[in-house]
């Protein structure tokens, strides 16, 4: 699986969102939501970002997929023939580069037009993109009801007629009608009930091994995200604080907030009473973040030099990267 | 529990009939259970159908002045005569004599005398659009016979032809204001919600000042600046122009408002991202998600522009005779007195209320269905 | 569990929800007992009725659902009971249990309380409806019970409105109000599905705090079988209105008995186990909450159903061990051991 | 608030230049064609007061600037400052736009919310029934037929807001006692659709409300019914009717003026209709300037209130 081609690469990325006030509507600040944040992604693999809400993942994903331009940076897809600068290009040749990535929504209710049969939802990408029209199309629309696992003589059914799980199928199908590269998943499967997460979650699996799929994963569940991922991203406050491996992630982490994160996840170990240690407070402004560290406020490690100066991502180990000023020193305990 | 809302029509069996059914059908069926926006459709279909036909539902050219029988009260059909049941309804013989003491004519029908009430009945000619010259009216009598089924004006005119010829008026006037001002507030509500920021601004600006003017004593300034030398017809597109002047912001904003939410909406972002055009966008996915919304919207706005003109006419300064239009019929009303003395003068308000109470039946079933999808 | 007096017992509790598109049963014969001081977990999918259990039990059931069958014996001592079902649901009786002696916390914070009014009146509200109290009084209680679940400085936030606080403090704001009477049963319905781990960590280690101090029954419910695991020492597992399996906490992580309950632990990723292995979902979707369920509710998802007598039969809750209950005709047959 | 009204002055003062001609001119001609004597001073003093032979945009400003400095103009019509022509009238439609607003308010709330705690009982249909009803029957249409009414069943006109022996004098105890004895009709008149169309906001607005999670928590706490409903959807419903005011007013005005007409109230719309007919420009304009005023001060009033009853607008 593991071809070591680097798809992905970002770099210094950041977006400002201008807070806006009063009747002249004066920009009276920023809102950091993506602030300096740079990682790769090997073709094949899957990335993943976690962090709780607010803290800039979905902006990450958005500002990959164009949907919002970013401040400053750079998204670098690189293709087998040639380098993409996504930041850099062009209305018209971003609509003829929206073929190689591709989103699944969170929702599988809103992300669906209701008043669009299956076949024209899944047809859509394939239709706009002068790809197949009429039969073809509806071949390609059957073949990817099947890969995802849908019956194909639902076709001219409308979305109503089916279930979050199988919505949520629908949706996969049309982020892979075009054969994308890399395909984004922003928290695909919270929205489900339980037992249906797990049935998308394996389709997700199974695809990327069939197709050499690459995913951005987008979410807040950290035992969804230990399930699915190659690398983990952990946001806090629109920057990276750690992002390796994800074994290292979990077994061999360098960042209190991940530790915190990973002992706040509430686990199935009757019985067991493990020790578990809460972090205090609330998350940071990002209109306004502390000095220093970011997570100096909520840190239980924290000293004097976490209030002043500003961390930067510093690889620890090999490909072990980390934004803590005690990283070397500090002993953190993982699952 | 989504998946289930809006299916009441169909039995179980026919689910596979309900999961592949279109948009339209599903409103159909949930606007079919508002049985009273039901009925008003069949009564307005009726007034619509009655003002097209007009010359041939009526009995009489509404310009021919029956001198004989000025104010003359409504005419009442009897089944009943020569002291039997029949099939074939009659009207009496309508004759007057004058009042000793008041000089006034007071009507009397004789009952000897019978007409019975034709169907395809031949009578004055007329040319139907100006186009096909003909003279079968859908009822009438024979000459010498009259049928005032709502009675007479001060001039001797049927006044039941006059209220469905005044009916093409009124209720095309309602329809073609309404058409102008959702073309304008689709194109200034589009271009604000979608552009968004200076454009959006000044645009809203515009609404909100339009909306801060009391409409009636602003459709009056306008009118009043109408010059009295334009022909009817000016006049009437004039009218509709003016009413449709306000009508539109209200357009606008729901226009505005859906695009803003629409906008945001998940799967205009999926079109988006997988490299449908702006226009795509527009026509496939956010048009025709909000166009049932501006449908019951501009339906609820009907009723305030056949208002606006019989409003305008009855004071004077909307259309005016020749046109016959609702407001200038009611125009005879103007005091108690006429009232009091011809009360089946005042019998248009009749046919207004219905319009409105139906146009406002009909908006609140489309309301209802509107959004088969919503929860 | 030692001193096993209930709180609460529902007997044979059956809710209906009349809507126009016809009957949805969402309670179908519920037997289940709520001991003193005990936590109870009751864990299901989206719409197998868990909610609507909770809502019986204090009469607020939202309209077009009705209670048609069953009763709901609330103890107040052994021999001093009624039975919440024959209460007029807007009758003063049930209204002085609500709140008082049984309160209930929903899932959003933010939707929970009335953007319009303070905090501080919130809680204040249902101080001075249940205790002889005046404002005065009714404000210092209310600042001092903000301080317990973790408020800090709680003599501002208690003059803030719901808007400007964060969806962590709402939550504590909502389980203030809900302890502000000391109450002997505490419902709370998804209480952290809406809060970022972090803040349920932080919440959930509140609520095991405050039951201790409270002395109090508490009914957890929630689709998240690792937050029950934690909060829980007995266990109700629902599917479709029904229970299907019920047991300590311990022994339905290590030993389920329903297929429906090995299907769930089986399908949710458990972190530091092994991912290589693929997750086992359960097929199919729950189905159409109009259909009337004759045999098994989960016999059309299930490994094990057998269509000659699944099909057609509903299997009681039987007791298969001292406090072992499940659901099932063939639950002796396939069992699998869930201990490490 | 400022931008608003002075693009109102424009618009209002563009409308009443839109006639072709003016007053004065047609005036002159007219009494020249009667060989009467002209003031010709008076008309020379007054086309130079407001520069008619001016272009339009310094009509408009010596307009504006006579009107900042309390001069309305002069109304050709009455012969007389347009000051003294309206401000009794203006009063006057004020003062039943805003007892139509009270009434208003105090039938639809609580109508609404009957409505809506009994929904699809009799009740409910029976009040659907007449608020559609009364949403059809506009202003003057049932100031005619309550017209027509008072004079077939009553036998009285109840035309006037004021008894014949009050009409010319001087305001007093007893002439305000009389108004509010004819006051009650075109506060009807003039409120029914509203009242109809509240009645069903109310509702809706009730109806989306009542089974809000902020009410269930309401109702856990154990507080009754009523209190409950008062307490928290009612207070929430009646937001969009509070800023729905500025709506309301004008919608209020324009209905005054027509029905003022039909029953030949002493407020500003005969007057004003007559202003227009005669292209009595100044009177007019005023009128239409002062009622637009009219409104954007009862925006003004209903955002203030909004952000009272709201305490989510006083942080945005």
């Amino acid at each position: 699986m593991q071809n070591d081609r680097t798809l992905l690469q970002v770099k210094n990325l950041k977006k400002y969102f201008p807070i806006k006030k009063g009747v002249f509507r004066k920009v009276h600040g920023y809102v950091k939501a993506v602030d300096d944040v740079s990682f790769s992604i090997k073709k094949g693999e899957t990335l993943s970002l976690v962090g709780e809400s607010g803290c800039g993942k979905t902006t990450i994903g958005r500002l990959i997929l164009r949907a919002i331009k970013a401040t400053s940076g750079e998204i670098i897809f690189h293709l087998s023939d040639k380098e993409v600068k996504i930041n850099k290009l062009h209305e018209s040749e971003l609509k003829a580069f929206r073929k190689y990535m591709q989103l699944i929504f969170q929702d599988p209710y809103s992300s669906l037009n209701p008043r669009m049969t299956v076949l024209e939802i899944i047809g859509e990408p394939l239709l706009v993109n002068r790809v197949a029209s009429g039969k073809v199309l509806e071949d390609r629309v059957v073949e990817l009801m099947e890969l995802v696992g849908l019956n194909s003589k639902y076709l001219r059914r409308y979305p109503h007629a089916f279930s979050g799980g199988q919505r949520q199928r629908i949706g996969v199908a049309r982020a892979l009608a075009l054969n994308p590269e890399l395909v984004i998943a922003d928290e695909p499967v919270s929205a489900l009930d339980v037992s249906i997460q797990a049935q998308i979650l394996n389709l997700l699996k199974d695809i990327q091994q069939k197709q050499n799929l690459t995913y951005f994963f987008i979410s807040h569940d950290l035992s969804v995200v230990e399930y699915i991922s190659d690398t983990v991203a952990v946001m806090y406050v629109g920057q990276i604080v750690e992002i390796a491996k994800t074994k290292n992630i979990f077994n061999h982490l360098k960042h209190p907030y991940t530790e915190a994160l990973l002992s706040a996840v509430p686990r199935i170990d009757p019985g067991e009473k493990r020790e578990r240690y809460f972090l205090s407070g609330e998350v940071a402004d990002p209109a306004n973040p502390p000095d220093g560290c970011y997570f100096h406020p909520r840190c239980r490690y924290a000293e004097s030099i976490c209030k002043t100066k500003p961390v930067p991502l510093t690889e620890v180990v090999t490909g072990h990267f980390v934004r803590c000023h005690l990283a070397e020193e500090l002993d953190l305990k993982g699952i | 529990m989504r998946l289930f809302k809006a299916r009441e029509n169909i039995a179980k069996q026919e689910k596979e009939k309900y999961f592949v059914a279109t948009p339209r059908q599903l409103m159909w069926w949930k606007f079919k259970k508002h049985k009273l926006a039901v009925v008003a459709l069949y009564v307005l279909l009726l007034m619509y159908f009655l003002a097209v036909f007009a010359e041939f539902v009526s009995p009489y050219n509404i310009h021919v002045r029956h001198t004989r029988y000025l104010y003359s009260p409504p005419q009442k059909i009897h089944f009943f005569y020569n002291d039997k049941f029949h099939l074939q309804p009659v009207v009496y013989k309508l004759k007057f004599r004058i009042d000793s003491i008041t000089l006034k004519e007071i009507y009397y029908e004789v009952p000897e005398e019978v007409y019975p009430v034709k169907l395809f009945c031949r009578g004055e000619r007329y040319k139907w659009w100006g186009l096909f010259e003909t003279d079968i009216h859908l009822f009438g009598v024979k000459p010498g016979g009259t049928i005032f089924l709502l009675g007479t004006d001060r001039m001797g005119r049927d006044m039941l032809s006059r209220i469905i010829s005044g009916s093409r008026i009124s209720l095309s006037i309602g329809l073609i204001g309404v058409s102008l001002s959702f073309i304008f507030g689709l194109i200034l509500g589009g271009i604000s919600g979608y552009f968004g920021g200076t454009t959006d601004i000044i645009i809203q600006r515009i609404i909100e000042v339009l909306r801060s003017f009391p409409t009636i004593p602003l459709w009056m300034g306008l009118s009043a600046a109408l010059p009295m030398t334009w022909s009817p017809l000016k006049v009437y597109f004039a009218i509709t122009v003016i009413l449709s002047l306000l009508g539109w912001t209200g357009v606008a904003r729901a226009v505005r408002g859906r695009f803003l939410t629409l906008r945001e909406e998940d799967f205009a972002m999926a079109a988006y991202l997988a490299g449908a055009s702006k226009w795509r966008i527009i026509y496939k996915h956010l048009l025709p998600s909000f166009l049932s919304h501006i449908i019951v919207t501009i339906t609820l706005r009907i009723p305030g522009m056949i208002l606006g003109e019989t409003a305008l006419s009855y004071l004077g300064l909307g259309l005016r005779p020749p046109i016959t239009s609702w407001g200038v019929l009611l125009k005879e009303c103007q005091n108690v007195q006429d009232i009091a003395h011809h009360p089946w003068l005042i019998l248009t308000v009749v046919f207004i209320i219905l319009t409105i109470l139906s146009f406002n039946f009909i908006g609140d079933g489309l309301r209802d269905a509107a959004d088969p999808y919503a929860t | 569990m030692e001193n096993a007096s209930a709180l609460i017992e529902v007997k044979n509790l059956k809710v209906n929800f009349f809507l126009d598109e016809g009957t949805v049963e969402a309670v179908r014969g519920i037997n289940l007992n709520i001991y003193r001081n005990q936590t109870l977990g009751i864990v299901g999918e989206s719409g197998c009725g868990k909610s609507v259990l909770a809502q019986a039990i204090l009469r607020i059931i939202p309209y077009p659902g009705k209670i048609v069958e069953g009763e709901i014996l609330y103890y107040r001592s052994d021999d001093d009971f009624v039975d919440l079902v024959k209460l007029n649901n807007r009758g003063k009786e049930i209204r002085n249990i609500r709140g008082s002696e049984i309160s209930i916390i929903f899932q959003e914070p933010m939707t929970a309380l009335s953007p319009l009014y303070t905090i501080g009146n919130q809680i204040m509200e249902a101080i001075i409806l249940h205790q002889k109290v005046n404002k005065k009084e009714a404000r210092e209680l209310a600042i001092d019970i903000l301080s317990k679940v973790g408020i800090p400085r709680p003599d501002l936030c208690i003059d803030q409105y719901p808007f400007v606080l964060s969806g962590g403090l709402c939550q504590r704001a909502v389980i203030a109000m809900a302890l502000s009477c000391s109450p002997n049963l505490l419902i709370a319905d998804e209480p952290t599905t809406a809060l970022d781990v972090t803040i349920q960590a932080q919440i959930l280690k509140l609520f095991q705090d405050l039951q201790k101090e409270f002395n109090m029954s508490v009914i957890f419910i929630t689709h998240d079988l690792a937050v029950i695991s934690e909060m829980t020492n007995e266990v109700v597992v629902m599917y479709l209105g029904l229970i299907v399996e019920q047991a300590p906490a311990i022994e339905i992580f290590s030993s389920p008995l329903h297929p429906y309950t090995q299907g769930l632990l089986r399908s949710v990723p458990k972190l530091g186990i092994e991912s290589s292995e693929r997750l086992q979902s359960i097929k199919g979707t729950v189905p159409d909450p109009f259909e009337k369920i004759k045999g098994c509710p989960f016999f059309p998802r299930c490994p094990l159903g057998d269509s000659g007598i699944c099909k057609d039969n509903n299997p009681v809750l039987n007791t298969v061990s001292p406090d072992h209950k499940v659901a099932c005709f063939f639950w002796d047959k396939k069992k699998i051991n869930y201990a490490k | 608030m400022i931008p608003t009204l002075i693009m109102i002055s424009m618009i209002a003062f563009v409308i009443i230049q839109l006639p072709p001609g003016d007053y004065l001119t047609t005036k002159i001609a007219q009494l020249q064609a009667q060989d009467e004597l002209i003031n010709e001073d008076l008309i020379e003093a007054l086309r130079e007061q407001y520069g008619l032979d001016k272009p339009i945009y310094v009509q408009y400003g010596k307009w504006i600037w006579n009107i900042l400095h309390g001069d309305f103009g002069f109304s050709w019509e009455w012969q007389k400052p347009v000051k003294d022509v309206i401000g009794e009238r203006i009063l006057l439609t004020a003062i039943i736009s805003f007892t139509a607003t009270f009434f208003i308010y105090v039938i639809s709330i609580p109508v609404g919310i009957f409505s809506a705690t009994h929904k699809y009982s009799v009740g409910d249909y029976i009040i659907t029934l007449i608020a559609f009803i009364g949403l059809a029957l506009p202003n003057f249409l049932l100031a005619l037929l309550l017209l027509f009414a008072g004079y077939v069943f009553f036998d009285t006109s109840l035309t006037g807001l004021f008894s014949a022996e009050f009409a010319n004098v001087s305001w007093s105890g007893a002439k305000v006692l009389d108004l509010l004895k004819h006051l009650w009709l075109p506060v009807v008149v003039i409120g029914t659709t509203s009242t109809a169309g509240r009645i069903r906001i109310m509702r809706g607005n009730l109806l989306d409300e009542l089974n809000k999670p902020y009410v269930v928590t309401a109702r856990a706490k154990g507080l009754s019914e009523t209190k409950l409903l008062l307490k928290y959807p009612v207070r929430m419903a009646l937001n969009p009717l509070i800023s729905g005011l500025s709506v309301l007013l004008p919608h209020l005005v324009s209905g005054a003026t027509i029905t003022s007409v039909v029953l030949s109230l002493p407020t500003t719309g005969p007057m004003l209709l007559g202003a227009l007919r005669s292209q009595d420009v100044y009177l007019g304009g005023a009128f239409i300037l002062l009622l637009s005023t009219l409104t954007v001060i009862s925006t003004l009033l209903s955002d203030i209130l909004l952000a009272w009853a709201d305490p989510r607008i006083q942080y945005e």
